[in-house]
């Protein structure tokens, strides 16, 4: 750790707050290089304090091994339990996101625009603004559902290169086989 | 103060239907396996009641497919339009997905019971402070209730594009049932010009088994438009669910 | 650091206050000599986070050297414009309030928590013990902003009885809705 690493600690620390690389960054004034190097160190570090990176966004959590005694002395706003849809639905953001609501209808063959809200509104997924399409928007994976996950990074899901090769073949296969339909 | 509590259908949706048909056969997702899994898939649809109508169009819709796909497997006479091979394709690619992330999502849900949750912090009390937004004024408050109450989700109601498709699909089966029957007369002219007939005539018994299947259909999406009487409003992204953190 | 030093960091952190030696070792099931030993190790960390020790009570803090920039940040974080959504979850807890965090994630489709956190930083909102669960919290607006607003009484908003009844009467078709649907 070196002092670049000791700043973006003690922003994350005050803040208490998921950010981003950009807002850290800019509040600590690094480059995006100072910064991207100061959290890959912070990652680094072992204690009863870890940081979750999602690749994007960046958050001071406890350590897994703590869990039960903090279960003793924090109370949670949310039942643990999940259903059946909320778990497909975030099984596809998590593996394939950032999705539009579409996106993951098309997949699960549902509407799932409920399932959608109740998962946003209890901070497992984040609504952000479509990049290509105007007053549309992507659902991608927060910090909080890494979290209730017990890993500190999306590499750490089960499967998760597995999931991924096998996603990016049947995507591929499928792009083929229509194209050649419209030539 | 939990999340409300919800129960679950016996089915997801009909991706779902036709993956559990798939697999309770053992059967890999292609053409064949599609068109060997249509007839009953079609008879589990006809058995469902009270199904919400938007489902029931999601339901019918690919009712459509499996039907093509099947006349296609009878009949490789039947040509198909690009589109309708894309949609065949599709739909392979979509069940294909599902299955992935169904399967998937057993290993999230174990993990999601197992794991060892990383708990948030608290971050450092500051002294009290009493800081205002000049933004917030009476008015303010009121008109961003006003918001609040115009983003809540209205109670469920069926996107009018979901009403045109089950038309459409009346008129496609109303279409698929002609072409079978031409095809039909096609290749009947095909046997009558060669001796060897028999493996032929089963082939057309099921030809002809299946266009009772496809009046059967018919009359199901009749079923299902009729009961569409309730009230028809859009819905969208942007009227279900706010927009912002 | 041993696991012991680990336990008694994520324990400071998880409360985020200062802290007897005497709670961290009732609190973590250490003996005095271990939380002793813990704290003197924790002590001796380097980064953006410190330890401070009287003697007697100890706490996480900022270290030194990086506290002058850290609470320029802070100050700039809590002194900013309290947007769309500080706004809605006022209303929510002006109109509707006494509200529990998860009533008002509910209403607004969104995860609260960092909003919530905000206004109560900066005195808008106030946390109240939740009268029927416990260790839970329920917010309702401070005097001084009842004050800012120039009213004595949230009563007094514009039409506040339509809108406090709308807020419910939606509020419970969506709860019948959600019940009857997979989430």
């Amino acid at each position: 750790m070196n002092n670049h690493a000791y700043t973006i600690e003690a922003i994350l620390f005050a803040l208490g707050k998921p950010m981003t690389y950009q807002e850290l960054s800019n509040k600590s004034g690094l480059s995006a290089q100072e910064t991207k190097e100061a959290i890959a160190s912070l990652r680094e570090r072992q204690g009863g304090v870890v940081l979750i990176d999602d690749g994007h966004t960046v958050e001071l959590r406890i350590a897994g091994a703590l869990a039960p005694i903090i279960e003793t002395i924090q109370t949670e706003e949310y039942a643990r339990d999940i259903g059946k849809a909320g778990l497909e639905t975030l099984a596809a953001v998590l593996y394939k996101g950032p999705l539009s609501r579409s996106e993951i209808d098309f997949i699960r063959g549902v509407n799932s625009s409920q399932t959608l809200r109740t998962l946003v509104m209890r901070g497992l997924l984040r609504k952000v603004p479509h990049p290509r399409h105007q007053r549309s928007f992507l659902f991608e994976p927060t910090t909080e559902l890494l979290a209730h996950l017990g890993i500190t990074d999306t590499a750490a899901l089960p499967h998760y290169d597995t999931i991924r090769e096998k996603l990016t073949a049947l995507q591929a296969a499928y792009e083929t086989q229509t194209a050649e339909h419209t030539v | 103060m939990g999340a409300p509590i919800v129960k679950t259908p016996i089915y997801e949706g009909p991706l779902d239907l036709l993956l559990e048909l798939i697999e309770k056969r053992k059967l890999l997702i292609n053409d064949l396996s599609l068109a060997s899994v249509t007839d009953e898939y079609i008879a589990r649809l006809n058995a469902m009641e009270a199904v919400p109508i938007e489902e029931t169009a999601h339901f019918v819709s690919l009712a459509a497919t499996l039907l093509l796909i099947k006349s296609r497997s009878l009949l490789p006479l039947l040509s198909l339009s690009d589109e309708e091979s894309k949609d065949i394709k599709e739909l392979e690619y979509r069940l294909a997905l599902h299955q992935l992330f169904k399967e998937s999502a057993r290993d999230l849900g174990k993990q999601w019971e197992q794991a060892a949750v990383l708990y948030e912090g608290t971050p450092p009390e500051l002294p009290p402070f009493f800081l205002p937004d000049a933004a917030i004024t009476p008015t303010s408050l009121y008109e961003a209730a006003l918001i609040l109450i115009e983003e809540f989700p209205k109670t469920e109601s069926l996107p009018s594009v979901a009403v045109q498709k089950i038309i459409s699909i009346e008129e496609a089966v109303e279409q698929l049932s002609q072409r079978v029957a031409t095809a039909l007369r096609l290749s009947f002219r095909d046997i009558t010009a060669t001796t060897e007939t028999d493996r032929k005539i089963v082939r057309h018994g099921l030809i002809v088994h299946f266009l009772a299947l496809l009046e059967l259909v018919k009359q199901g999406i009749i079923r299902a438009t009729q009961e569409g009487n309730g009230d028809i409003t859009l819905e969208s992204d942007t009227v279900s669910t706010p927009s912002y953190e």
